[in-house]
């Protein structure tokens, strides 16, 4: 029953015929996220999910763009808002709803739900509750690669408000010192929370990765090519032996810090949100170049958004008919 | 049981006092307590993530920064650690920080700031530095938040010297502890339940503080003692309030402070009905439910007809699906059976 | 009591057992156990801080990178926070990581690392991944360290489910337990006592494990149970020895894991002798000594003659000047005296 | 009896008349530091000190020469090598040999030891046996500092080793978003332990500062006159609001990382000790400097040197003779 969408291997970024699969792929996996949150925040308003979750609309390039360029046997790891990293590395639609609404079928069983949904097949290590938590764990998988002779490769995604956290400073320090194969992936969506990233952070954000000797990229987080790019060179860098990466990727989130931050006057204005959605959405710049250059007509990118809207559908009406785990559940899993 | 009248819950209510009360809610009590202690001494400032414009994900702290201003309620980066550690030093320069741990669960993170430095700093100077820090965080399950946000981790600091550590049951009382917390000289550790910012209760117009250290008879009793803590407090009392209806008196003990427990009323109380449960939010083992069994049964050791029984959260990561989480944490039901087998009433 | 006969200590001792033992100190059993481990699995590793060529501080490590050189033995910066989380992430991943943490006091830097990330892995991705990893550290006052070298804090991870946690007390147990923690498919953490370090005890040449949750009956008795950890073995020993002189016949259990625990033993002995003391290292209040008590004044309630006693560290930060220190830990005449006191003779 | 060697009020630092004072006082400074720990030795070997002491001889010039930039109502904060700092900031011979023996009228009654002088008089909020753990305690002095309007200054005395520690990041932020009155001194003695930090720091240790907008100076930290201008000016910036400064001193430990690491051949070499000892001392080279100025005669430094050595014979003696604290102190100071 699941369709998990595998991350295509990787391709050469110029849109010449080859590249058509590779970026069309990459569009419907855009596609999904938006739509996989469109429907989170909806099954949130009609109180059919329990809990809060952390919507990535907005920021699809990023994960996407990144995860264009892994195999299915590297790593990521991922955060709070951590739906945009899964689908992108491959995760079932329907298998995360499930894990969503604490359903059986879920990708943990219902145990970890919104921010903590891993998946070992696809290589995702896990969504991460704590700021910066994850660091270390993308790290030390780096390590493992490096140690067992492998060329896989781990992604540590987090957020301009985990740069607060000292944890990441200690990772990228021993990552550089042991040229660990692992990229830092900054998605800096403005905010944290409800305080813009100038209020919190002092300096430059790259530099903080560039005072251990790590090459910093800064991207346009809105243009998949430019994000796809950017981590296509890391990750070959990353494969070579040559240690690891920082991308800093400019974005935005869409939505509020979760489904309940609706009224966010206080914090940012209408007309910035405004202006994001429609002067900058990644969804639309892809769609405008992609037909600009050929690639795609509108009909067959309107066709790939169908087929998502109907995989999002099915996903959402699984998940609801799914059962619940077993109570005795509850006391399992604890030890290995 | 001797508690001065003002600071019984039974005072509270008005049965005995002039003052006019009101009722509100656990999250304005402290909102009310911080503003208070604010205007009464300038060396009084909040730190922490969204603590301005936002006050806090929980908005227990809205409307402090308009009247307080940036410089008294400063929003932070997301560093726990580097802001506990920030706290420690202006502490001991002569301010008072209060600073906002959002999540119990992120104690992990500023365990070091606080055991190693905070906690130790007195003593480690011969008496001569001191650290006037209040942490303010949460705890409590059931919120649908998993495993990294449900957590109620009190037994990590109420196991370190040096330490004060408080966790409120009411409104009431969370305001008059935290008054308390922010005017005591050491650090301490206060811990809001998540699900209680919205309970109501009496709470006097006129100032009072809560002494650390006096357990408070939430509901007097002789069949049996539950003794419980912060958000276990209003689930002991449902408890109690079904045994009623099945002819067995429950007597139920809010210690208030984890430390400095009142070891004397607790098993005064034991002694009194000879059967005692303790129930807290906290894993069960090595939690705080093994610490304050330990003291009952040693204390009430020639009084007592049963083991004194423990209920604590399951020994489970926090699970995510409503259906197990809601197995995780005592329940009236679940502490009303605990009672009637104590008592032979099954 | 029903311990597998390779895992007691009279067997390591040679009573019943064919195989050759000779005696080495706990610094070269740990050794031993680690070098075999490296040995046998090529995912083993260690990293920590002067792990490799300074064999740690405390020499416990001196020898292997000689053996299996810089990538297996690794040389960390002081990122306490930062080589935990790496190793959570490669035992994810395939490895088995050894990570030392030099001193258990600085536990309170990594608790976020172990609490939240290795032990809640497993169980919130639903049994999918695994944290395959040991955590050793170390614990132990007197050495006249101060407050922030010398605390003992194994309750607090003893308190999280998804942990193990282990406090050898010989030569024998500690290289068995490090063996089995090391296979373990769980993080483990494992405590050493720094001033045990050189302590000689049997250990078999031929290779052995100890099972997890297998309390071991360090002396037999009939008037006394003295349940003891890690260096208050010796202690409770030490003691047991004096009662001896006095007529009373002391029972000395080390449960050997705080997680799994084995409840049935500990309750077993004090049914039998019908009085308990508990001892341990670390701080009383809400500490492991708090859990074991109350686990034991539940389980042999009926059979006790008097309350059960807990003895752990005094609740102050470990002072420095050794007329302070030594008054903080409980000794063989401390124990003595207790135990004289609980069965009334004195 | 305790004789506090008062911080003199700064003073220019070019070596005219005015300034002459000043130099003798920070020769004096480091005169009773390197004695002092020379003794210190002598009662470690002869099993005369309880535990275990780090040495600060041959850095010090660092201390001496940041706190002869400072008042004495300014802070500090020291490391598990703090004897230095304590000294240079007017900690009392005395009664710091009487703490390092457990007594009674040591600094902290006895109950802190070699790792926890602190002295609230001298602005000495504590050493720290937590490496990094004082970061936090600098950084919230300077926080109070600018928050009682006051214009005192917060030093942070740190090793190379500390820069291991997220906090220590997490902290320069807030101090460079905050503008707040406080000095990172990273004493880069060429090693951790016993491990050379190349080994165990990437990239550069001052881009990690500069990294949030934290002005850098490196330092010759054997020598005094550098390290004390770069104090001035880095004290001169925090009072005026500024903010924070980072300065990074590069010296060396002679001894062990502490006094029982007498074996140091597997993690350097004799002749390089023998190097920094015999053309790096920061006293010859300051009294080489002193005499080739005319700012002193050997036979004025040499009366200091034997000042000093009278002192630190009086301290010694005071302090083994000195009575140890009442034991029932051991559950006193546990709450204020
Ligand atoms: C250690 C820690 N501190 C605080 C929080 C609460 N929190 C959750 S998300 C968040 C903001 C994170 O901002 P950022 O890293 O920029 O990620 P974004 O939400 O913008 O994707 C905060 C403060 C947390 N989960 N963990
Ligand atoms: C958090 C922490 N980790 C490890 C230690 C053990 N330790 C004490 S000193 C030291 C080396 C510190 O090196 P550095 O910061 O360069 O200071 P130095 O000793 O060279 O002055 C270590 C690892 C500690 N005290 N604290
Ligand atoms: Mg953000
Ligand atoms: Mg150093």
């Amino acid at each position: 029953m699941a369709q998990a969408g595998q991350a295509s291997r990787k391709t050469p970024s110029a849109p010449d015929a080859g590249a058509r699969e590779h970026w069309l792929f990459l569009y419907r996996q855009m596609q999904r996220i938006r739509q996989f949150e469109e429907q989170v925040n909806e099954l949130y308003l009609s109180a059919r999910m329990p809990g809060l979750a952390h919507l990535y609309s907005g920021e699809e390039a990023v994960a996407v763009g990144v995860c264009g360029a892994l195999r299915q046997d590297d790593y990521i790891t991922s955060t709070h808002r951590g739906h945009g990293h899964c689908i992108a590395k491959g995760a079932a639609i329907d298998l995360m709803y499930a894990e969503l609404l604490g359903k059986e079928a879920g990708y943990c069983h219902g145990k970890g739900g919104s921010m903590h949904i891993a998946d070992q097949e696809t290589g995702n290590l896990g969504a991460n509750a704590i700021v910066g938590g994850s660091a270390g764990i993308a790290t030390g998988a780096a390590y493992a690669s490096k140690a067992q002779g492998l060329d896989r490769v781990a992604v540590c995604f987090f957020g301009d408000g985990a740069l607060g956290q000292g944890l990441v400073y200690e990772v990228m320090n021993m990552a550089a010192l042991w040229k660990l194969p692992v990229l830092y992936v900054c998605e800096n969506n403005q905010y944290g929370e409800y305080t813009h990233w100038t209020e919190t952070q002092a300096g430059s954000l790259g530099a903080r990765a560039a005072a251990f000797g790590i090459p910093v990229t800064e991207v346009d987080g809105q243009d998949i090519r430019a994000v796809n790019a950017a981590a296509e060179q890391a990750v070959a860098r990353a494969r070579a032996g040559e240690g690891p990466s920082f991308v800093l990727a400019t974005t935005y989130r869409y939505y509020g810090h979760h489904v309940g931050d609706i009224q966010r006057a206080y914090y940012r204005s209408r007309e910035e949100e405004e202006y994001w959605r429609r002067e900058r959405d990644p969804i639309s710049l892809m769609a405008a170049w992609l037909e600009a250059d050929g690639v795609a007509t509108r009909a067959e990118l309107e066709a790939i958004r169908d087929e998502v809207d109907a995989e999002i559908k099915a996903g959402v009406a699984f998940a609801l008919d799914a059962p619940y785990p077993d109570p005795s559940e509850v006391t399992q899993d604890v030890y290995a | 049981m001797s508690t001065p009248s003002l600071t019984s819950s039974a005072a509270a209510a008005g049965a005995t006092q002039a003052t006019a009360t009101r009722e509100i809610t656990l999250s304005q009590a402290i909102r009310e307590a911080l503003a208070e202690e604010l205007r009464r001494d300038p060396r009084v400032f909040v730190i922490g993530e969204d603590v301005a414009e936002a006050g806090t994900p929980f908005k227990v702290l809205s409307g402090l920064v308009e009247e307080f201003g940036k410089t008294r309620i400063v929003d932070s980066p997301i560093s726990e650690a580097g802001i506990t550690g920030i706290g420690v030093g202006a502490a001991m320069t002569g301010m008072r920080p209060v600073v906002d741990i959002m999540f119990g669960d992120f104690l992990g993170i500023v365990m070091d700031q606080i055991a190693n430095q905070a906690a130790k700093v007195h003593y480690m100077s011969g008496g001569k530095l001191k650290v006037p820090m209040v942490i303010r965080t949460t705890l409590g399950a059931t919120r649908r938040s998993a495993a990294q946000h449900s957590q109620s981790l009190h037994a990590w600091v109420s196991h370190i010297p040096g330490l004060k550590v408080v966790l409120p049951s009411t409104p009431y009382d969370a305001k008059g502890l935290l008054k308390t917390a922010i005017r005591d000289d050491n650090p301490v550790v206060f811990f809001e339940d998540k699900m209680m910012y919205q309970l109501k209760g009496p709470v006097p117009e006129d100032e009072y503080t809560i002494p650390f250290g006096v357990a408070d008879v939430k509901r007097e009793g002789t069949d049996i003692t539950i003794v419980a803590t912060s958000s276990m407090v209003q689930v002991a009392l449902a408890a109690a309030e079904n045994l009623a209806q099945l002819g067995i008196s429950a007597e139920v003990v809010d210690p208030r402070t984890m430390f400095p427990l009142d070891k004397e009323t607790l098993i005064a109380s034991a002694k009194k009905t000879s059967r005692a449960i303790v129930v807290d939010e906290g894993y069960e083992r090595y939690g705080v439910t093994a610490e304050l069994a330990a003291v009952i049964a040693e204390g009430a050791f020639y009084y007592l007809d049963a083991p004194v029984k423990r209920m604590g959260a399951m020994d489970v990561p926090v699970p995510f699906s409503p259906v197990l989480e809601d197995q995780t944490v005592p329940t009236p039901a679940t502490v009303t059976e605990m009672a009637r087998t104590l008592c032979g009433r099954v």
